[in-house]
């Protein structure tokens, strides 16, 4: 169907801050995690597991964001 | 005294049976005090065994805490604290007689000194450089009292030697003397006797021979 | 966080002591230590987290002078290290924290100076994870008497040292008050510094004023059951406890005897903790039962504030009294077994 | 498969006598897991270390201070030494070394810190060379305080003016300033507080005097004598190492395996009389410890089978096929799993791979990985964890080859044939004309890829849910009906998502025909919404079920069924994302490849070609889709079953490598 170009334009705007905060968000999250991540391994090699696995954890987040990002471009 | 040498007197034996008389008496006193000295020292004695498992267990506890300070408050610590410690244990020295003997009589003062002034810290240390001070100090103090019965002991023991070197110097040196002295005295003066009555029977003799003989003439 | 100014790597610093805390010896190989002889300690403790040490060292002591030595400059390592890998606002809390260790640096300089120990022993028994690095420490060994050194610390005004106990330490040679003063600054310090304004600082302000609950306790069991009369006994006293201000332990120290003091602990916080030796010292009146059911109950008490409050100064703190509390024990069996004392003997000294 | 290797709860039992022998036996064997004694009694406790153990322990600490004082912890013998060897020259040895290394390293150590002493000097000496003044002039007065230091910004200007009575010394650097200032002591304060406005860090002058530049050449000549006598020392210890390296190695192999034997009692159960030994053994092979142990204990100990307690761990040795093994590098990265546990090595054996394949999906990227894995199990034979790895890349490489190859039939990047959108577009026609064309395109078919992606998740979660009950059925039937419950909700939202999407997507052949076929066509429109009334029915059950099973507060987690089968769209998200980034550089650097017509940008093109490749091939592609294939495993699947904590089966066992023992 043919769209208004601006609505267009604010669509794929909407996009990109889906994706670009769910990324600021998960950056934020991980930021933590990862510090406390690499302070275990730092003391205990055998942390890295266990660090690796909750410190991806919030990257689901960012999964989020691009969903919605492709359902919004999806639509247009 | 050589018996050559005394003068068989009557006066002299009457001397002699005194001194004897005397000496007796001296000998059975002395003898006494030997066996109450013997039985003073066997009481001290018990009391110096005693003491000295005292200081065996006292030294071994002493010892065993000091290890235990230096394992929890560190060598250096311990060391410090035996440095710091200036004050040294004052001794009061005395006599006392016990039986004729002069025995000392130590009293120690000031040698468990107050926790505060010990010479190291209060709040730093743990309670076991405390304690390893206090079995020193009681090791000390039993030092102290064993000492005094240690010494007492040698004094006793010296005594006691003493007095039986008398009652035996008494009993076997003496009295036997001086009992030889009387008989001698009594002896001669029994010759003595027994002369002058042969001397004036002898006179007698004479003395009516020659009237016997004036009379015949 | 990066947002909100420098308050310091929560997140890395206390899940990294956190990992640390994994590696402390647990109860178990406390028991097996117990039955090893020194060498064997010493092997076995080269093959943990005490490895770069023991080796460092054993080329030039052996038997418990390695394992102290070895273990006390573990410690300082691991101090540094915490101290290192802080930052911001938390690594000043920490650091405030270790300012302890000058005041036991300085005290343990003085004390081995005064007893004519080598230097090289004295440098190996220090802790230089204070204020105080190593190098000035070493500089102050190496001056030739003790009125140098007294010099040189009186001029930092941190200590406060008067004039007064200059003369006491140089020309009485008496170490005690000086050392009591050290102690009782220390903590003065750290309430000062630590204010309870920010609540990161109030955390650790509180963890600080019940320590010295614990430490006044600790020298009025020590003075009371030694007779020492009141007057006298108050000026050992630090003020700032959470539970026993000056007052209450001034009270106690005029009450007669040792039973009020016994009372007042019976109805503290700590009761649970202390109840055990509490119990015995009424029979056998040994104190070092109870002082060390204090420093566990301590433990305890960072252990529970470490819990509640994850991401803060206090389980760095708690891994910090529990390494040195690791240190000590090693220390403990080391030099018992060297000094021949029987296992339960060495048992019963244990802070485990 | 799946499940550990059995174990057989053991216990050895003998006469104190054989302890030594016993404990030989054991470690030669090294099947039986020892369980520590710690309960100690009256009766039993802990045993003494063999009378062994404290001699062997004081040459050890001395050897491996030796060994830090040489530096040679990474030596690695060229052949084994014999035992008989390392006895005999040991006591000698020792002495030897002692002697010679620790003073040596000793006079090393001092010396290094001579010259960062030194270093330090020069450093603190060399902001103040410009002003030549001689140092000891810089401070040391009565009534005037010295400020020596470095300021981020001049606080020249500041100083003079309000500070009375002071002198500035300057000198601009490239990016901060070098300042000498001297106050009269009144204006302490005020200057420090003025100098610290300006980023003013102190300069520790050391005590020396003289011209800091004279001073600052005589210290460097200093330093070189240093480092002379350091090369020397250097030069000593080299020949040490020469001579006595392997035999060190070797014997503090020996005589860690020694004291590992001769502490093994401290872990042990002894009485006066008698000694008991716990653990656990491999079933099939608690037979061969008896026999062992009735040949070389002389019948004085015994083994016997016990029936486990219920509280007891019993250590894992995960079993699986050679080609699966690599696989279990995963898992141990983790946690061991329970006894009882499904052990997942197999799932992760399938997933991981496709996972990895599918994010990469490049057959260029792919074969890359393979070459990549290959060189890895080749380099390092000796690291186990390494060979892990390497298989791990060779199959993810494998698979992503393959994806590569069949379904988006792209090398580097760039596809086999031009897309039908747009004809131009670069492509391998250029060179081959391969005949397999793209089942899916990246960037094109997006909808659909998430849609594979919450295929993959719909059926790996479903394995998850079945291995929950699995693990529950035993000790908790209520939880493992709780797991099926699960398994409702998670197929009534699959369903509505796949409505959901084939409603957003209807031109999609594949959606239609594929994915929904089977989902009966029941549905309404609620709030703008497809809703599946089969599905909704599906979720209705399941959240019921789970209330009743698990309670109330369990529904917090259904948001987190849903959650987790979003978390699965990563995978088309990986391969969306780096096709579009390996586009957008093919689409930059082929015209200059192809077009330019001059062959150095050429060239240049196609090693920037090459560099961009390698970048994404190693970094974005194998390490994120690596962290992200992995991710899915652990937290979306693993959570639904697996709980970990188990104990490694580590039974008594040593290694000789550098020594050698001969009966």
């Amino acid at each position: 169907m043919a769209l208004d170009p601006t609505a267009v334009g604010l669509a794929l705007v909407g996009a990109g801050i889906a994706i670009g905060a769910a990324g600021i968000g998960t950056g934020i999250a991980q930021a933590q995690i990862g510090a406390a991540a690499v302070g275990a391994t730092a003391e205990d090699p055998k942390m890295f597991g266990k660090g690796l696995t909750l410190m991806v954890l919030p990257e689901t987040i960012v999964i989020f964001g691009f969903v919605v990002a492709f359902l919004i471009y999806g639509l247009v | 005294m050589p018996v050559r040498e005394i003068q068989p007197t009557r006066s002299e034996l009457l001397e002699v049976k005194k001194k004897i008389k005397l000496t007796q008496n001296g000998h059975k006193i002395l003898k006494l005090k030997r066996d109450g000295l013997i039985l003073e020292f066997f009481k001290i004695l018990d009391q110096a065994k005693d003491l000295r498992v005292e200081i065996a267990r006292r030294y071994k506890e002493a010892s065993e805490k000091i290890a235990i300070a230096s394992a929890v408050d560190g060598v250096i610590a311990v060391r410090s604290a035996s440095y710091a410690l200036t004050g040294h244990p004052e001794i009061q020295l005395r006599s006392r007689n016990l039986m004729g003997v002069v025995v000392p009589d130590i009293k120690s003062s000031k040698i468990v000194a107050p926790l505060t002034e010990r010479g190291y810290g209060i709040i730093g240390t743990s309670p076991r450089i405390d304690e390893a001070t206090e079995a020193y100090e009681n090791l000390v103090e039993t030092v102290v009292k064993a000492a005094e019965l240690e010494t007492t002991m040698k004094k006793l023991i010296e005594e006691i030697e003493r007095t039986k070197r008398r009652v035996n110097a008494l009993e076997y040196k003496i009295l036997p003397e001086l009992e030889e002295i009387e008989r001698f005295i009594a002896f001669r003066l029994e010759e003595m006797e027994r002369d002058n009555i042969f001397r004036l029977k002898r006179i007698k003799d004479k003395a009516e021979a020659r009237a016997e003989a004036k009379a015949e003439i | 966080m990066w947002f909100a100014g420098n308050r310091g790597n929560y997140a890395y610093a206390c899940t990294r002591v956190k990992a640390k805390k994994r590696f402390l010896l647990s109860r178990d190989v406390y028991s097996r230590l117990l039955v090893m002889d020194v060498y064997e300690v010493g092997r076995f403790l080269g093959e943990t987290q005490y490895r770069e040490e023991m080796a460092k060292y054993a080329s030039v002591y052996s038997g418990a002078n390695l394992v102290e030595v070895a273990v006390t400059r573990n410690l300082a390592n691991t101090y540094s290290d915490i101290l290192g890998f802080t930052t911001g606002h938390l690594r000043e809390m920490v650091g405030n924290y270790l300012k302890r260790w000058d005041i036991y640096n300085v005290k343990t300089l003085l004390r081995g100076k005064m007893t004519n120990v080598r230097a090289e022993e004295i440098v190996d028994t220090l802790v230089p994870a204070g204020a105080y690095t190593e190098a000035y420490l070493k500089s102050l060994i190496q001056s030739s008497s003790v009125s140098e050194i007294m010099d040189a610390l009186v001029a930092d005004a941190a200590l406060a040292i008067t004039p007064e106990l200059v003369r006491e330490v140089v020309d009485a040679g008496r170490l005690a008050p000086l050392e009591d003063h050290l102690d009782q600054r220390m903590y003065y310090d750290l309430l000062k510094v630590v204010k309870g304004t920010v609540s990161a600082d109030k955390l650790l302000r509180d963890f600080v004023r019940e320590e010295i609950d614990v430490t006044n306790l600790k020298v009025l069991l020590k003075l009371k059951a030694a007779r020492i009369p009141e007057d006298k006994i108050v000026k050992y006293l630090i003020p700032g406890g959470m539970d026993y201000s000056i007052e209450k332990l001034r009270a106690l120290a005029q009450a007669e005897g040792m039973p009020p003091i016994i009372e007042e602990l019976e109805k503290s916080s700590m009761y649970a903790d202390i109840r055990e030796p509490l119990e015995r010292f009424k029979t056998d009146r040994k104190l070092s039962g109870i002082t060390i059911a204090l420093d566990k109950a301590l433990i305890r008490k960072s252990e529970k504030f470490a819990h509640f409050y994850p991401l803060s100064v206090l389980p760095i703190v708690n891994y910090m009294i529990r390494k040195k509390v690791e240190v000590d024990n090693i220390r403990i069996i080391a030099r018992g077994k060297a000094s021949a004392l029987s296992t339960t003997v060495i048992e019963d000294l244990l802070v485990v | 498969m799946l499940k550990p290797e059995e174990m057989t709860r053991v216990v050895v039992v003998g006469s104190i006598e054989s302890l030594d022998a016993t404990i030989e036996c054991l470690y030669e064997l090294g099947v039986l897991h020892l369980i520590d004694f710690t309960e100690q009694d009256e009766e039993f406790r802990i045993g003494q270390p063999l009378p062994t153990a404290s001699d062997t322990s004081q040459k050890l600490l001395k050897l491996r201070s030796i060994i830090r004082s040489l530096e040679i912890e990474d030596h690695k013998p060229a052949r084994a030494m014999h035992v008989h060897d390392i006895r005999s020259r040991m006591d000698q040895a020792l002495v030897t070394l002692d002697l010679n290394t620790s003073s040596k390293a000793d006079s090393r150590q001092k010396i290094q810190a001579l010259v960062r002493e030194k270093e330090g000097e020069i450093r603190a000496l060399e902001p103040i060379v410009p002003f030549a003044i001689p140092v000891e002039l810089f401070d040391g007065y009565d009534n005037l305080s010295s400020f020596v230091g470095i300021c981020k910004t001049d606080p020249s200007a500041a100083l003079t003016s309000k500070v009375a009575e002071c002198e500035v010394f300057a000198d601009a650097r490239k990016s901060d300033v070098v300042v000498v200032a001297f106050v009269k002591s009144e204006g302490r304060t005020e200057a420090s507080k003025i100098l610290a406005e300006h980023g003013f860090q102190e300069i520790k002058l050391p005590k020396v005097k003289g011209d800091p530049d004279e001073i600052v050449v005589q210290l460097r000549k200093q330093i070189k004598e240093l480092e002379a006598d350091l090369a020397r020392i250097e030069a000593d210890l080299d020949a040490i190492r020469k001579q006595f390296a392997d035999f060190i190695i070797s014997s503090d192999e020996h005589l860690s395996i020694e004291i590992l034997k001769a502490e093994t009692p401290l872990r042990i159960a002894t009485s006066a009389n008698s000694f008991i030994i716990d653990g656990w053994a491999p079933s099939h092979r608690v037979d061969e410890i008896r026999t062992a142990l009735d040949t070389m204990c002389c019948g004085l100990a015994f083994i016997e089978t016990v029936s486990p307690e219920k509280s007891e761990e019993t250590p894992v040795k995960l079993k699986n096929p050679k080609p699966v093994k690599p696989f279990e590098f995963f898992i141990n990265l983790v946690s061991t799993p329970k006894y009882e546990e499904i052990d997942p090595t197999l799932v992760l054996f399938i997933t991981f791979p496709l996972f990895f394949g599918f994010m990469i999906g490049d057959l260029g990227f792919g074969l890359s990985l393979v070459v990549l894995g290959a060189m890895i199990r080749w380099k390092f034979k000796s690291s186990p964890d390494l060979l892990k790895l390497g298989a791990i890349i060779l199959a993810g490489g494998f698979m992503a080859s393959v994806f590569g190859l069949f379904v988006f039939a792209e090398a580097f990047g760039v596809p086999f044939h031009p897309p039908v959108e747009n004809p131009d577009e670069h492509s391998w026609e250029v060179i081959a004309n391969i005949p397999i064309h793209p089942l899916l395109d990246k960037m094109r078919d997006s909808m659909e890829m998430i849609a594979i992606s919450l295929v993959a998740g719909w059926i790996h979660l479903t394995v998850g849910f079945t291995f929950g009950f699995v693990n529950h059925y035993p000790h908790s039937k209520k939880h493992a009906v709780g797991k099926i419950a699960w398994l409702l909700v998670l197929f009534g939202l699959f369903a509505e998502m796949m409505v959901i999407a084939g409603d957003a997507t209807q031109t999609s052949h594949f959606m239609n025909s594929t994915v929904l076929s089977p989902i009966p066509d029941v549905s309404a429109d609620m709030i703008g919404i497809k809703v599946s009334m089969p599905a909704l029915g599906l979720i209705v059950a399941g959240v019921l079920g789970i209330v009743v099973f698990e309670g109330a507060m369990a529904l917090t987690e259904v948001v987190g069924v849903f959650t987790n089968l979003v978390s699965y769209a990563r995978l088309a998200a990986m391969a969306i994302g780096k096709g579009a980034v390996a586009v957008a550089f093919n689409f930059m650097l082929f015209p200059m490849i192809f077009e330019s017509g001059n062959i150095v940008v050429a060239i240049l093109g196609v090693l920037a070609l090459f560099v961009s490749q390698a970048f994404f091939v190693f970094f974005i592609g194998a390490l994120s889709s690596g962290i992200q294939a992995i991710r899915l495993n652990y937290v979306e699947f693993f959570l639904k079953f697996f709980e970990g904590g188990g104990t490694e089966f580590s039974p008594l066992s040593y290694e000789r490598k550098y020594s050698v023992i001969t009966k």
